[in-house]
């Protein structure tokens, strides 16, 4: 561990307490270097996928969840013209009610969701100051996570196993009774994938958001913290 | 051998139409010839002495789901045949034909119109709610009367001093109850009918608006027994829903109904209307799944045949001990197959075994001992005079017990499981014999001779689920055992 | 009998109390809301013209008085309002939620299937006046009327909203909803909980006549099916017995009880087919039975191939089906 | 992952078809998508055709619907409402023989339960041809195949609906 708090040089002066902190910062040139080199922005393809940055991944999933918002809205689109006349024979029935939760649950699990929890990636460390989420491959993880699901689906549903059981596949509409094949199980695993991202996103937002709440000392070892030991 | 006659153009397709597996009840002897039915709805009279057969008669329409699986009995030069197929959608009957050319005399049916039903001006049924005009029509939602079970293929009692014969008609069909609101008459009853004409002179419904298969074909046991200080006519019958009743025969009026095993399908008898009052809670219907239906759809006991012995004054009830889950289904009528509209599952009821058999009080309604066997006691009883009482289980057991005291004297093991009727006879040797047929198969065996897959637990309509370990403990056979009395 | 352009369906003009009752809230929630909004919005406008007039921010402990009453008094008139109308509006949904107690009452029973509505008429007292029809139900007007709710494979929801709003139909249960019809005419009803491919074409007409008129209806659906009388009719029936149709279809009086499709004995007196697709014309029927899938695609009811004569003789006898 | 093969029953319905409807606009993108990655498991022929409900039957060696999902489960639908449950029950058999198991009567390719099926049996099975559709009977057929385990369990459901489960409060028994 090049970077130890228990013996660090943190020089605080009891008569400045609470207002301001001064650091000497003369014997630090080592861990600054390998703190520059632990934050410095990662290159290439390794470097995209291995990033960890909450702007970074906040940013994905903000653009990745207007993707699938689009995609929705042409869902949504395709529906109104079915829609737009009596005994229109635009979609089948069949298609007419997979895209039907196609769109519902494009909208809520792969737009709403994940654009909160990337406004939430994104902003939350900067509302309460610290470097980065608590548990920044978790979130990134979260993030791939959910994209995965979203790809899933939308390969299901082009080889013709798109989910049909209404917004929230319910039974008995979606039992093997009425729903063969494995399009309950598309709608299944979707969501399973969103809500582990959505998990991941907020147990490794958690951390700082509890330290908001209960005040704690972020400004300090929040990254080492993460275990519970902030104060 | 002496002879052996093989009734001729059996329809091989009449095993598709029988609900319990291929069984036969039995045969009779009169004037001379043997009376037997065929699966496929023949009645055959075949010479005694030579085997030659003298008449063949068609009674069962297999078109339509019926078959014919009992045993006839003669009466007044009369064959009387009922017929089976309540799971099949049929109308049930019972059919007198004339002993001597097989013409058809009279047939009665146990739904429909009154002059279908043989329902004219002497008809006095005891209790009000079983008269008035055509009740085996209005009973009945538009048209189901004509597809609604009440088979005759249990057993026929006749009484010469009173000139009546007893039978109990089988459940209504389908067994969904949902699917047939109303009282359902004349099905889950019995009967009174005069031999010679075939006219009702009484009715009354065991189970009315039969929600669990608790078919009425149970055997009557005609006993003139003291009942309150008082020596009356009286029928006695260990019924599938779970009562020992005490009729009186002359009239039809209830004198006792009291639980031999642990029910929940109902809560009694109302003594005043003689009717049984159903427990609502676990009334089967679409969609849901009732647990806990006690006794299970074969009933306390099914139709195999209890002894009553004279000497001690005791009826001998070998039955089962099973509850089951149901779940109601849309039962679709197409002639010729299935008319059910259940799922069933079976399994051992209270105290884990599947099988009993009772000695019971009828005078005093209570039981006096009881023998738990791990399967159904499936096989009829048979009680003698030197107070010894004989019954088989399905492992294969033939077993002699005290008639008294209910202890094991002797036992058996036959080469398949037990479900036929021990006999007794003395042969022309002047020594006493007594028979068994043992060969499992039946409703309750199917597992074994079907080869059915108890992964299923619904097969053969639930029963597999709770002899799923039968074919552990015995084989298909079929082999006549004679052991002659020491 | 009027169908179609005749038919209504719109919650907003009830024909019985129920409907009143749900319509009449619906008005006083939209007003409410409406001279809210307004409300809201002239204050709007007032704030922003005074805005543009008023450079100098006016910031006097009077006027400091003035906003604080003034925000004080929205608060309460927001709150008595967002009050006022959670009050009618669970007064409202008691009053539809209760059932009639008074005898002068008919039960209905109603089952959904995919995807069709069928109408039962019990009677426990002579289960054989029993009435069964389907996509079709006739009340006498002035009278509550209990329909018990029931369905043999997915969730439905019955939505008559002339004269009530939804209940759903849900399997292994029997919910209830009483409806009533205080004038005659055709209302039409509709599945209102996705039930599967064609619950968009899973509706049904509620005839609501005088008294009289339903218990004539009501007598004569109880009667079974006539005898065909022409040699075609009577090939026809032949057809109807021999061809898959007795596999699925029940007619009083001939030997067809099947339960899976709707009950015919009455077909032809029907206004609709196919659960208010088609009007029930000889020549709907005939493409109906000759491929129902193609017009209504996944329906249960199988294509048919029938030779021509074959066709025209099952027409035939099923016009006497009235 | 998915057999695409073109069944000449399971005709997709995309706007234009046999009874005549005005092809108005066919799902041009998806459409193509769709007929490129289907996925034959997947296939549901909701329109059959005329010809496919033909009364005479051609005799087929091949199951049109081997490792269809939607026609394993009309076949199930069937199967039930055709009394077939009535006794077969769900596999266990009772007055027919067990489906479930590895013992064949009358053999276990495909073409052999549909002659099951279409032409009957003599000891007791009912012919259905020309009761009802040929379609269908290749529906049930390969429900039955399902049944004994030679459809796969990509394409057969992962349970039976029949006698759902115990509700958690309720005593195991």
């Amino acid at each position: 561990m090049p970077f130890n708090i228990q013996h660090s040089t943190f020089l605080v002066r009891p008569e400045l307490q609470m207002s301001e902190v001064i650091i000497d910062q003369s014997d630090f040139s080592e861990e600054r270097a390998t703190l520059e080199k632990t934050w410095a922005p990662a290159r290439g393809v390794i470097g995209w996928l291995t990033e960890t940055g909450h702007k970074q991944i906040g940013m994905r999933y903000i653009v990745t969840a207007f993707c699938f918002f689009v995609l929705g809205g042409i869902e949504a689109a395709l529906m109104r013209i079915q829609l737009a006349k009596a005994e229109n024979n635009f979609l089948n029935p069949d298609l007419y009610n997979q895209i039907f939760t196609m769109h519902g649950s494009t909208m809520m699990f792969l737009f709403a969701v994940p654009i909160m929890l990337g406004m939430g990636v994104y902003f939350v460390p900067l509302m309460i100051g610290t470097r980065n989420v608590a548990f920044p491959k978790l979130n990134a993880y979260g993030y791939f996570i959910y994209v995965a699901g979203g790809i899933f689906l939308y390969v299901m549903f082009f080889i013709g196993a798109g989910p049909d059981a209404g917004w929230f596949s319910y039974v008995p509409l979606s039992g093997p009774t009425f729903d063969a094949g494995k399009r309950a199980d598309t709608w299944a695993q979707m969501i399973t994938f969103s809500f582990q991202a959505a998990r991941a996103g907020d147990v490794a937002q958690s951390h700082p958001a509890v330290c908001v709440v209960d005040g704690c000392d972020v400004d300090h070892g929040h990254l080492r913290d993460a275990g519970g030991n902030a104060r | 051998m002496k002879w052996s006659y093989k009734p001729k153009d059996i329809n091989q397709s009449a095993k598709g139409i029988a609900c319990c597996d291929w069984v036969n009840r039995g045969c009779a002897f009169a004037n001379g010839k043997i009376f037997f039915n065929t699966l496929d709805g023949k009645t055959c009279a075949v010479n005694a002495t030579n085997g030659q057969e003298v008449w063949v008669t068609q009674v069962a329409n297999m078109a339509r789901g019926e078959s014919i699986t009992m045993a006839p009995l003669v009466v007044k030069n009369k064959v009387l045949v009922g017929d089976s197929g309540g799971e099949f959608g049929v109308r049930g009957a019972l059919t007198a034909l004339d002993t001597e050319t097989g013409k058809q005399i009279w047939k009665a049916y146990s739904i429909g119109p009154d002059a279908d039903c043989l329902i004219g001006p002497n008809f006095k049924p005891f209790y009000p709610s079983d008269r008035g005009k055509d009740l085996g029509v209005t009973s009945w939602p538009p048209d189901l009367w004509k597809i609604g079970g009440g088979t005759v293929w249990g057993w026929i009692s006749y009484d010469p001093q009173l000139d009546l014969i007893y039978y109990g008609t089988a459940n209504p069909g389908p067994w969904n109850p949902e699917q047939r609101p109303g009282d359902n008459k004349w099905t889950c009853g019995i009967f009174a009918r005069r031999p010679d004409s075939g006219e009702a002179v009484w009715f009354y419904q065991w189970s009315p608006h039969d929600e669990y298969d608790y078919d009425g074909v149970n055997e009557q046991i005609l006993v003139d027994v003291p009942i309150n200080g008082r020596m009356r006519k009286v029928l006695v019958r260990a019924e599938r829903n779970g009562h020992v009743y005490v009729l009186d025969r002359t009239t039809g009026e209830v004198l006792s109904a009291t639980p031999f095993v642990y029910i929940t399908t109902s809560k009694g008898v109302d003594p005043k209307t003689g009717r049984l009052i159903p427990n609502e809670e676990k009334s089967p219907g679409f969609g849901r799944v009732v647990r806990e239906i006690c006794p299970a759809s074969p009933g306390a006991k099914d139709w195999q045949p209890s002894a009553y012995s004279p000497v001690t004054g005791l009826l001998y009830i070998p039955h089962q001990n099973l509850c089951q889950d149901e779940e109601g289904v849309q039962a679709n009528y197409i002639a010729g197959t299935p008319y059910v509209g259940a799922n069933v599952k079976m399994y051992a009821g209270p105290g884990g075994h599947r099988g009993e058999y009772d000695a019971w009080d009828p005078i005093h309604a209570r039981k006096v001992w009881s023998i738990r066997e791990r399967f159904p006691v499936w096989s009829g009883t048979l009680v003698t005079a030197g107070n010894v009482a004989f019954y088989g289980t399905m492992e294969g057991w033939f077993k002699a017990v005290n008639a008294t005291t209910g202890d094991l004297l002797w036992q058996f093991k036959t080469g398949s499981g037990i479900v036929g009727q021990p006999v007794t006879f003395l042969a022309p040797d002047g020594k006493q014999y007594i028979s068994v047929l043992s060969g499992v198969g039946g409703w309750s065996g199917a597992i074994v001779p079907g080869q059915l897959d108890p992964r299923d637990g619904t097969a053969a309509l639930g029963f597999v689920n709770a002899m799923g370990d039968l074919p552990m403990y015995t084989t298909k056979g079929g082999m006549l055992y004679t052991f002659g009395l020491p | 009998m009027m169908v179609g352009a005749e038919t209504i369906q719109s919650a907003l003009r009830p024909a019985g109390p129920e409907a009143a009752r749900l319509t009449d809230l619906w008005w006083i929630f939209f007003w409410t809301c409406a001279s809210f909004y307004a409300a809201l919005m002239a204050f709007f406008v007032a704030a922003w013209i005074r805005g543009r007039q008023n450079v100098e921010p006016d910031v006097t402990p009077a006027t400091e008085r003035s906003h604080t009453t003034a925000v004080t008094a929205a608060l309460i008139v927001s709150a008595i309002g967002l009050l006022a109308l959670l009050v009618t509006s669970v007064a409202a949904g008691r009053a539809v939620g209760k059932f009639a107690t008074n005898s002068n009452q008919l039960e209905i029973e109603v089952t959904g299937h995919q995807w069709w509505w069928e109408v039962k008429y019990p009677n426990p007292a002579a289960p054989n006046q029993q009435v069964v029809t389907a996509n079709e139900m006739h009340i006498p007007i002035n009278t509550h009327v209990l329909l018990r709710l029931d369905t043999r494979d997915d969730i439905h929801s019955l939505w008559i909203p002339n004269l009530h709003g939804k209940r759903d139909l849900i399997p292994g249960r029997v919910n209830k909803i009483f409806i009533q019809a205080d004038r005659p005419g055709v209302y039409r009803g509709q599945c209102a909980e996705l039930c599967g491919l064609q619950h968009a074409h899973m509706a049904l007409v509620v005839v609501a006549e005088e008294p009289e008129k339903f218990a004539e209806w009501k007598k004569r659906e109880s009667l079974g099916a006539p005898t065909p009388q022409t040699p075609e009719q009577v090939r026809g029936q032949q057809v109807f017995l021999g061809a898959p149709c007795a596999n699925c279809h029940n007619i009083t009086g001939i030997d067809a009880s099947a339960t899976l499709g709707p009950d015919l004995t009455h077909v032809r007196s029907r206004p609709t087919l196919a659960a208010g697709m088609l009007l029930n014309t000889r020549g709907n029927l005939a493409g109906w039975i000759s491929n129902a899938p193609a017009i209504k695609p996944g329906a249960q009811m199988p294509p048919n191939q029938l030779a021509a004569g074959e066709l025209q003789d099952l027409l035939a006898y099923l016009d006497t089906l009235r | 992952m998915c057999n695409v093969r073109r069944s000449p029953f399971a005709v997709r319905r995309g706007g234009s078809s046999a009874s005549g409807q005005r092809p108005t606009a066919n799902l041009f993108l998806l459409a193509v998508l769709l007929a490129l990655a289907a996925c034959h498991r997947e296939q549901r022929s909701i329109a059959p055709t005329a010809i496919s409900a033909a009364r005479t039957f051609p005799v087929r060696v091949n199951n049109p619907y081997e490792g269809n999902a939607y026609a394993i489960a009309e076949g199930q639908r069937l199967y039930e409402q055709y009394n077939c449950s009535g006794c077969h029950f769900h596999g266990g058999g009772g007055i027919g023989p067990a489906l479930m198991d590895n013992e064949w009567i009358y053999g276990s390719s495909p073409a052999n339960i549909y002659t099951s099926i279409a032409e009957g049996r003599p000891n007791g099975m009912p012919s259905w041809g020309g009761h009802i559709p040929d379609y269908q009977i290749w529906e049930l057929t390969t429900y039955v195949r399902a049944l004994g385990g030679f459809e796969g369990r990509v394409a057969t459901a992962s349970r039976s609906d029949e006698m759902e489960a115990k509700r958690a409060e309720e005593p195991k028994k």
